[in-house]
């Protein structure tokens, strides 16, 4: 009997009907597309784009070479010079990540003792050239400074869930 | 030069270079190509003969699944051409020697006059209507006077399929199968063995 | 009671219907039931094969209990039974047996019991239709058929090189028996009937003669075995099982002999007459080499077969001196060529018994021992006694020791070849002297002495089945030899009308 | 002046001989096919990226020209612009050949499809046959292409299709046998006219197993999901067109999408009627819009088309020694039932054969 | 009109083809098998042109026939062909002896 | 009578059945009773029998028991012939194996196969009995293969000594080369007189006698010299004459008391009964009496030279058989038919005693047969030692002694006789006489008297034997002293052997004899050589074995070749066994190795394997397997075609 059944389920194609009809349903649904360019949707304050380096508000870069980014680093993306400066202070003298091997995990900003490094909105960038990949520290300064007030705010932002 | 002899000629020019191409050209899959492309000329030739079904036939079966079954064997196996080729420029005279004489002792053996009929008879028969069907007037004579020798064909057909099944068809022993019907109607007493057992007394 | 059942048709399918049945039972399960049910179909065709004798009209030159249908009407043959003394008492033979093989392998075959009592019961089928079949065609259907279930016994419960035995034993059997088919269809293109009684009142000129007879000795020499031709025997012995073996001697072997009987003689009579030379030859040559043979084997299976080809010359001998009697002036009477064919046949019944025993003892001690060579054994007696007693028994009787049916055959042949020769009767009663050196010397090392070694100490003497086996030979064997009348009185009629019909040319 | 201009040219054309008169007629004719044929094919291809869209839930094509309408236009002119990269050990005729040897027979059997009543470039009545041995003949231009690319991914995927193209031919010529059978007749302009009378008439409900043995068939036929593991991506890349690109590959594409054409107005001739209306019978014939006539034929092929693409949208990919086992083991053994059914019903002269 | 000696020559022409390609190809297995087919072609050609010229529908017939035979052939021709390849690794006539002493 | 006749061979074969089969349940009382029973019944029946055909004057019986089968209108019967002679013999017979039943009981006290061996004797006694009752030739037969058979089984009957099986077999396969003349000969008595039956073929045997047979080409034999001397040739080896007596010596590996019974009374004397029986054929034919003659004579003295120098006390008492057995033999050959049976009847009496003498004196010895070993027995074993010396006495012809008429009545017989040979066969059987006398009492003297050699062990034990052997040894020790008193006259001389045996006049050997009565032998004796010879014998014995016996160390140095000679028994065994034992292995063995393995299997069956596979070769060469061969010769053979119907 229940191979009977199954007979006659299989040869009135009663599943592949249903699968056409999902199909066929969706067929007319509303279309749920965003027109992206025009349209764009909400994003999380923790999201997690192009990296930057901050500055204090004296303008001091925040990074002290702890290096526990690049300890941290699950792709080794990082790479960090240090020297000491003449007041003495300790810094880095190079500061590269590779945006090649970066995954956009996020750790580098957790670890970050001080906040220095973290990592904006900024998702819809390119490279032109070879060897662009590699974010040094200028660059990454730049685009801190360039944005600092939305880091600033999106920090506040999560601030109370941490 | 009539139409029809236009297409006589090209077709059969089209046909001997297919053939020529079939036994000279250096790779197999060129040869079964040529063969493919013999085959349709041979087709158009034979549309010329009003024998629109075997022409169309030929195509189907020939080139649509003999050929194609070469070309698979050939692609499939693992062939070392040139070794197959060793020879081919030794024999090459002797088999061009061998083809000429047999084909000019054909050419003067197959002639017309040889068959008791006069040239001018039968040069051109009547063309048919164009309501003739060749293929209800092939199928008439076959399943009426050649039913039988129909079916002994039809039964020599089966014979090859089983007989070129049974012969490629191999199980590898090392290959595991999986039977998915059993899969399916396994059930749950197939695979799990519920045992009692009393508690371990100290 | 059984007179009016078609009996024939009854020793001939009961069996293949019984093996039919045991094979169908199946090795999976019961074999106790398998061996009740085989023993159960043996002992009826056996019961209903007495009824033969029992409704036996003695003085009948006709065939008796015949059947006779029509099976393939376009090539004319028929589905002809029919029995004359000559064939009957083999088919008793036969049923009888069976009975005992089947006992035989009760214990014994332990691997595919099923098939092994099937493959029994189907070969006394066929062989009771080799008797009886009065058909050529219908005969030769039969006497090929035999062969399967004997090629399978052998070659399946079979010794080590059971292979090579099965083959020669196939091939040379099969080689005979082609040129007979030849010769059968010959004489049907020739009258128009394959009826075997028909082919006897054909006439033939002499090369006609010549060469169907020739083509018959074929078969029929390597079936008997005659002297050039016996090379396969005692391969095919050694190798087959034990119910192999005693099929095939007390049976197989017969239906050469019954062949010369019913085709060669009747239906060539010139040329058997103007070849008689070579059968006695062969036959003289089969009984003094052979009996030098047997002396020095190693085997005692290949022994026993050497001396079934011994004793087949005393068969084939007694068959082809006749046209001897009749021709010796010195004979005046001319009588003795009767005597020479009874001879011939008790022989064969005889050696039925004789022979069946004593590969059957054989099996008993290879069941043991699992060894056929004599030198394995020695001072059996001290642990087997009454098998010991037994032994000694049969071995007398295969060395034609008078009151055992082994002397009754071989006495008159003898006595009947004499008549046509001094030196054939000389040569024949070299036998007493061989046979008993070869069988008793087998006893000697086998049976007497001191016991060898320790797996003859670990010996036990037979089962009470095993007696059963051996005494219901030893009767048969005391019976035949201390009043073989009863057998005899069924061929009289039978045999004059084959020598009266034999004695007419056909020319 | 129209009369004189019409007299000019028909005057000028009588000047040909007229092998080159019939040589051109048919040339005007096969053009009148062909470019139609083209832009469906282009179309069909905006189509099917719009509807799966749809089906999930998105809008396809939407950038160029409006709602995406020229997208196919743009898609051929960055094709045909593509370099045609030939790799170093691949045998250069043949793997130029293959694309051509794939669409020719799709193209081709477009000569007897008739559109309408008499609409039909090459009258034949083996017309059946015809249609089966260019289908046939597709299989050679997958596996010269595969086996011309010299490269393990596309030999595979070509032995794949092939094997598979091959092996669903079989059921697909017995399902025409059916048609065969019921028609009487292997000229398609009769095949239709056998079902004239409305809906009721058309060899779809007699034959209903055949047709979705044939148009499952055809779909494996032309290698489309769900029975596209020549290209299964996840196995073996793109099967045997991997290695090409620009209009080469632009060829295959177009085989590909004409064959489903010639499929969906295959299955609509033989199954469904042709240009016959539905409504025969019920209204004049001579109606326009209801009555008999080709938007009947296109929009039933355009049917078939959609069920293509919306199989695509719903059903997985099939394994591929599924695919062998629904070929040989369900629907050649279907078709050989249901022939036999048939035929019994032919002598018996039960249904639509009732001659 | 085309004469039927022109498709009996056409016939006997490719039959020579196929004869001369056996004998250069005699060490490929598979392209001894497409020269069989060319000749069962030649064959057929012959059989059609008088079936054409006699009027008479049974040369069709028998050619009929020759396709299903030859397709047969074919079919198990290169099945042993393959089962040969996959124990041989070979189908190079030469090396094909092992039937020889 | 006929049931009294019937019954006395049954008696014995119930009394067998029961023992042999019932051996396990009656237990060893029950089986020497009924054995016992069984014979002794036999035994009063075969007197009762003697007495009806003897005394009472009762017709001579000669009917069938029962038609065995009839062939080709000759018939095949077993039926008794009882005359004169078959009722001595049944009462001989039975009379000894009685004697030696009782006497079993005691040998065989401790042996285990105690049932089976009365099983055999009493087998024996009726085995005997249908033979010496047989009316033809086929029963004759019988009897003889069955007393063989179990001849064979009791020589046999101590299975694990190798001796005696070894022995077993040669005595039956040399009785079976006897045999082989013996059916012969029975084929052409068939042959020639178309019936079995006795009276039918003795009425035949003058119209036999004018013919003749061609057996080798060229030459013509008497018919009936050919047929007499095939049967003869049975008897020969039944009776252990020389050509085949080898298995006689051998046979004492058996029990004592079959050798009495057997190889020394009764089955080995069913040669010189058969030629008796066959006396009115032999008659026809001077040249096989001839052959008989010179044969019996050979056998009587060189046999009895081999006994000088025996030590084993059986084998002693085997060799005097075997020379008194030459005796009859001899008197066989000269007609004296009469004499033979006669000779054999007391021979029965005395040499059977003389074996149970030996057997007891083994039992004592505790189954030592050396006699070098003995010594000093009689006073140990008076009754033994007093049995033994009528036996002997008997034995050497001591006038009185039984054995002294029938012997001398042969020399006598065979003086007179005009056969050619006779004149041999004379000096044989008179130099026999000292032979004969000498080792039987080098025997007597050396087991008797003398110095006691056995070791302290079995001199210890040394006694009587207990009644179940002396009573026999009594029982016989008097007819071997009477029966020649009481018989001698009537059964030589008178009408006793009339109505069974025919003596043509001209053999009439002992119709010459003048002295008929017992005294008149007696007195006679003294007259001639015999006697003397006789005692001469015995003296040399008394004074070499007795009073010197260095002389035998000195005569045995002195004589060396002699000697050796003797104790290998001019080395017929081991001739015997080179040429026919290994001779017929190594026949056997060519035939086998070269004619079987060889040439049939090897040449004939393997060889056409071979020379199939050799032609498959060559077939295989043009095959080349290569496609494109077979395509060129395709091709080559259409283009012929072609060629021819163009051309054509």
């Amino acid at each position: 009997m229940r191979l009977l059944k199954h007979y006659i389920k299989s040869f009135m194609f009663l599943e592949l009907l249903k699968g056409l009809s999902v199909t066929g349903r969706y067929l007319f649904a509303r279309k749920i597309t965003v027109q992206y360019p025009e349209e764009k949707t909400p994003m999380s304050p923790r999201f997690r784009g192009l990296h930057a380096q901050r500055r204090y508000a004296n303008g001091e870069e925040r990074c002290i070479a702890c290096k526990l980014c690049e300890a941290v680093c699950p792709a080794l993306a990082i790479t960090i010079d240090v020297a000491e400066r003449s007041d003495g202070t300790r810094r880095t003298t190079r500061y590269d990540i590779d945006l090649f091997k970066c995954i956009y995990c996020g750790f580098c900003e957790e670890a970050c003792p001080v906040d220095a490094i973290v990592e904006t909105h900024i998702f819809e960038y390119h490279f032109e050239n070879r060897g662009e990949n590699i974010m040094t520290k200028e660059k990454l300064l730049a685009v801190g400074d360039k944005y600092e007030t939305e880091i600033a705010a999106c920090k506040a932002a999560d601030a109370k869930y941490r | 030069m009539s139409f029809i002899e236009i297409v006589f000629y090209v077709f059969s020019g089209v046909m001997i270079l297919g053939a020529l191409g079939v036994i000279i050209s250096r790779n197999p899959v060129h040869s079964a190509l040529s063969l493919v492309l013999t085959f349709f000329a041979t087709s158009g030739i034979w549309l010329l003969l009003e024998a629109e079904f075997l022409a169309i036939t030929l195509v189907l079966v020939y080139v649509g699944a003999v050929m194609v079954l070469f070309l698979f064997v050939v692609m499939m196996l693992d062939i070392n051409v040139t070794k197959m080729r060793e020879g081919f420029m030794r024999f090459l005279p002797v088999g061009v020697l061998i083809a000429l004489l047999l084909a000019v002792q054909m050419v003067l053996v197959v002639g017309p006059e040889n068959f008791g009929f006069e040239v001018e008879q039968y040069a051109s028969p009547e063309r048919h209507a164009a309501d003739y069907n060749n293929t209800e007037e092939l199928g008439k004579v076959l399943y009426t006077e050649y039913v039988y020798p129909f079916e002994i064909a039809s039964v020599i057909l089966l014979v090859a399929i089983v007989a070129a099944i049974a012969l490629t068809m191999r199980r590898r022993p090392e290959t595991k199968y999986q039977t998915p019907g059993k899969q399916i109607m396994v059930k749950k007493e197939d695979r799990l063995r519920i045992v009692k057992m009393d508690a371990e007394k100290k | 009671m059984f007179a009016d059942w078609p009996l024939l048709s009854l020793v001939v399918w009961i069996p293949i219907i019984g093996g039919i049945a045991v094979l169908l039972s199946g090795d999976k399960g019961d074999a106790e039931g398998v061996r009740r049910l085989a023993l159960v179909f043996s002992l009826v065709t056996f019961v209903l094969s007495l009824g033969l004798y029992t409704g036996f009209d003695v003085n009948q030159v006709e065939m008796q209990f015949v059947e006779r249908f029509e099976w393939i009407e376009s090539f004319k043959i028929y589905y002809h039974f029919g029995v004359d003394g000559i064939s009957m008492p083999l088919i008793i033979l036969t049923t009888f047996t069976t009975v005992l093989v089947i006992l035989a392998g009760w214990e014994v075959i332990k691997d595919r019991p099923a098939q092994y009592m099937a493959a029994f019961l189907i070969m006394e089928g066929l062989m009771n239709g080799v008797f009886a079949a009065l058909d050529a065609m219908f005969f030769y259907v039969f006497w090929e058929a035999m062969l399967i279930p004997m090629f399978i016994i052998i070659g399946v419960w079979g010794g080590p090189r059971r292979v090579y035995a099965t083959i020669k034993f196939f091939i040379y059997t099969f080689f005979g028996s082609v040129f007979m088919l030849v010769a059968m269809i010959y004489m049907f293109y020739q009258m128009d009937s394959f009826a075997i009684l028909d082919m006897h009142n054909m006439k033939l000129d002499m090369t006609e003669q010549t060469l169907i007879f020739i083509a018959f000795l074929m078969a029929f020499a390597v079936k008997v075995p005659m002297w050039p031709v016996h090379t396969w025997l005692p391969d095919a012995h050694v190798e087959a099982p034990t119910g192999g073996s005693v099929i095939l001697a007390a049976i197989m072997l017969k239906i050469g002999g019954y062949g010369f009987l019913r085709f060669s003689l009747p239906i060539t009579p010139d040329a058997s007459s103007s070849l008689d030379w070579l059968i006695i030859l062969m036959s003289l040559v089969a009984v003094v080499y052979i009996g030098f043979v047997a002396l020095v084997q190693t085997d005692m299976k290949k022994l026993v077969a050497y001396s079934s080809i011994a004793h087949m010359g005393f068969v084939t001998l007694g068959l082809f001196v006749i046209f001897r009697i009749w021709d010796n002036p010195a004979n005046a009477d001319s009588t003795g060529a009767v005597m020479a064919v009874e001879g011939a046949m008790i022989q064969m019944i005889s050696h039925g018994f004789i022979s069946g025993a004593l590969f059957l003892m054989i099996g008993v001690l290879y069941d043991r021992m699992h060894s056929r060579e004599i030198k394995d054994y020695g001072g059996v007696v001290n642990t087997m006694p009454v098998f010991a007693a037994f032994a000694v028994f049969f071995a007398m009787s295969n060395a034609g020791l008078p009151g055992t049916s082994g002397f009754v055959g071989e006495f008159m042949v003898i006595i009947a070849s004499f008549k046509a020769n001094f030196w054939f009767a000389f040569l024949a009663a070299t036998t007493l002297i061989l046979g008993a050196a070869y069988t008793l010397w087998m006893v000697k090392r086998v049976f007497y002495g001191e016991v060898t070694n320790n797996n003859v100490k670990a010996l036990e003497d037979i089962n009470s089945r095993e007696l059963f086996i051996m005494s219901t030979l030893a009767i048969a064997v005391l019976a035949l030899g201390l009043w073989p009348a009863p057998v005899v009185d069924v061929m009289h009629t039978s045999v004059n009308n084959l020598l009266q019909h034999v004695a007419v040319s056909k020319l | 002046m129209i009369d004189s201009i019409i007299d000019t040219a028909l005057s000028i054309w009588g000047w040909f001989p007229l092998w080159s008169q019939l040589l051109f007629e048919n040339l005007f004719f096969i053009v009148i096919i062909m470019v139609p044929l083209m832009l469906s094919v282009a179309y069909v291809t905006y189509a099917e990226r719009k509807i799966i869209g749809y089906m999930q839930v998105r809008i396809g094509p939407n950038r160029v020209g409006p709602r995406g309408w020229l997208q196919p236009i743009a898609d051929a002119v960055k094709l045909m612009f593509k370099e045609i990269i030939i790799p170093t050990n691949a045998n250069r005729f043949l793997f130029l050949g293959a694309p051509i040897l794939s669409i020719a027979p799709a193209l081709a059997a477009w000569a007897v499809i008739p559109f309408n009543d008499g609409w039909v470039l090459a009258d034949v009545n083996a017309a059946l046959l015809y249609i089966l041995a260019l289908t046939s003949m597709g299989v050679y231009g997958v596996i010269v292409a595969g086996w011309a690319s010299n490269s393990k991914y596309a030999m595979m995927g070509a032995l794949r299709s092939a094997a598979q193209v091959v092996s669903y031919e079989i059921a697909m010529g017995f399902a025409l046998v059916g048609v065969l059978m019921a028609s009487s007749s292997l000229n398609l302009g009769d095949i239709i006219s056998k079902q004239q009378g409305g809906l009721s008439s058309w060899f779809v409900w007699p034959l209903l197993p055949l047709f979705f043995v044939y148009f499952i068939s055809g779909v494996a036929e032309t290698n489309r999901a769900p029975f596209d593991v020549a290209e299964g991506e996840s196995e073996i890349v793109a099967g045997f067109h991997v290695d090409y690109s620009g209009m080469a590959f632009a060829v295959f594409f177009l085989a590909e999408y004409a064959n489903i054409i010639l499929i969906a107005a295959l299955t609509s001739i033989m199954f469904f009627g042709g240009w016959l209306s539905p409504f025969e019978g019920l209204v004049s014939a001579d109606s326009l819009l209801l009555g008999n006539g080709m938007h009947w034929f296109l929009a039933k092929t355009a049917f078939f088309i959609f069920m293509f693409l919306w199989l695509r949208a719903t059903f997985p990919r099939y394994r591929y020694d599924q695919i062998m086992r629904l070929g040989w083991k369900v629907f050649i053994p279907v078709t050989i039932v249901w022939l036999f059914v048939e035929a019994v019903m032919v002598v018996m002269q039960v249904g639509p054969w009732a001659v | 009109m085309i004469p039927l000696s022109s498709y009996l020559t056409l016939g006997a022409i490719m039959f020579a083809i196929s004869i001369a390609g056996i004998f250069i190809n005699r060490k490929n297995v598979i392209i001894i098998l497409m020269c069989i087919e060319l000749m069962l072609l030649a064959v057929n050609i012959n059989f059609i042109a008088f079936s054409y010229f006699m009027g008479d529908v049974a040369g069709q017939v028998f050619v009929f026939f020759i396709l299903t035979v030859a397709a047969a052939e074919a079919a198990i021709g290169l099945a042993i062909l393959v089962v040969l390849f996959r124990n041989r690794r070979t189908i190079n006539v030469a090396e094909l002896d092992s039937m020889k002493g | 009578m006929e049931n009294i006749y019937l019954a006395i061979p049954l008696a014995s074969l119930f009394g067998a059945i029961i023992a042999g089969f019932f051996g396990r349940q009656i237990g060893r009382i029950g089986a020497h009773t009924v054995t016992i029973a069984g014979v002794g019944v036999s035994f009063i029946l075969s007197l009762v029998a003697l007495n009806h055909i003897v005394f009472d004057g009762g017709a001579v019986y000669n009917e069938s028991v029962y038609t065995w089968m009839v062939s080709d209108g000759l018939k095949f019967e077993v039926g008794f012939l009882i005359d004169h002679l078959t009722v001595m013999m049944m009462a001989v017979v039975t009379g000894v194996s009685l004697m030696v039943h009782v006497y079993t009981i005691g040998y065989m006290h401790d042996d285990p196969g105690y049932q089976r061996f009365f099983s055999y004797i009493s087998l024996f006694t009726f085995s005997m009995l249908m033979l010496v009752m047989s009316n033809n030739f086929m029963q004759l037969f019988f009897g003889w293969e069955a007393v063989g058979l179990v001849s064979y089984l009791l020589i046999g009957f101590w299975y694990k000594k190798e001796t005696a099986i070894y022995a077993n077999l040669k005595a039956f396969l040399v009785n079976r080369v006897g045999d082989f003349g013996f059916i012969l000969g029975i084929a052409a008595v068939v042959m020639y007189a178309g019936s079995l039956d006795y009276i039918e073929v003795f009425q035949k045997a003058e119209q036999i006698a004018g013919l003749s047979i061609v057996i080798i080409p060229g030459t013509e034999w008497s018919l009936m010299t050919v047929i007499c001397i095939l049967l003869f040739i049975g008897a020969m080896g039944k009776s252990a004459q020389v050509p085949l007596h080898v298995w006689l010596p051998d046979s004492m590996e058996g029990p004592t008391p079959i050798s009495a019974l057997i190889h020394a009374a009764t089955m080995v004397t069913a040669g010189i009964f058969m030629v008796a029986r066959m006396s009115p054929l032999y008659e026809w034919s001077e040249t096989a009496l001839s052959f008989v003659l010179v044969i019996g004579a050979i056998t009587a003295f060189f046999m009895g030279l081999i006994g000088i120098v025996q030590n084993d006390i059986k084998r002693v008492v085997a060799y005097s058989t075997l020379s008194q057995l030459g005796y009859m033999t001899v008197a066989l050959g000269v007609s004296a038919y009469s004499a033979a049976v006669f000779h054999l009847m007391t021979h029965a009496f005395f040499k059977a005693l003389l074996f149970l003498a030996a057997g007891s004196v083994i039992i004592a010895m505790h189954h030592e047969q050396d006699i070098r070993k003995m010594g000093g027995l009689k006073k140990y074993m008076p009754i033994t030692y007093w049995t033994s010396l009528i036996g002997s006495l008997a034995l050497i012809g001591f006038p009185g002694f039984s054995g002294f008429f029938s012997k001398d009545a042969i020399i006598e017989a065979v003086h007179y006789s005009q056969i050619p040979g006779s004149g041999f066969a004379y000096l044989m059987v008179v130099l026999g006489v000292f032979v004969t006398a000498f080792y039987s009492f080098r025997m007597f003297f050396l087991v008797f008297h003398g110095k006691e050699r056995m070791d302290e062990h079995t001199k210890e034990h040394l006694h009587e034997t207990p009644w179940v052997v002396t009573v026999p040894l009594i029982a016989l020790a008097i007819p071997s002293v009477v029966i020649g008193w009481l018989t001698v006259e009537y059964m030589l001389f008178g009408t006793y052997f009339a109505d069974s045996i025919v003596v043509k006049n001209i053999h009439n050997v002992l119709g010459q004899i003048s002295f008929t009565t017992e005294f008149g032998f007696i007195e006679h004796a003294f007259h001639g050589l015999a006697v003397y010879l006789a005692l001469a014998g015995l003296i040399a014995a008394w004074y070499i074995y007795l009073v010197n016996p260095k002389i035998a160390d000195l005569l045995q140095q002195k004589l060396a070749v002699v000697y050796r000679l003797l104790d290998k028994k001019y080395w017929v065994d081991e001739v015997y066994f080179a040429v026919f034992g290994n001779g017929s292995r190594k026949l056997g063995n060519s035939f086998w190795r070269i004619g079987d393995v060889g040439v049939i299997d090897g040449f004939i069956v393997n060889g056409s394997a071979k020379l199939v596979g050799w032609l498959s070769g060559v077939m295989r060469h043009i095959q080349t397997g290569i496609l494109y061969h077979y395509a060129f010769a395709m091709i080559l053979g259409l283009m012929g075609l072609l060629l021819f119907v163009y051309v054509k």
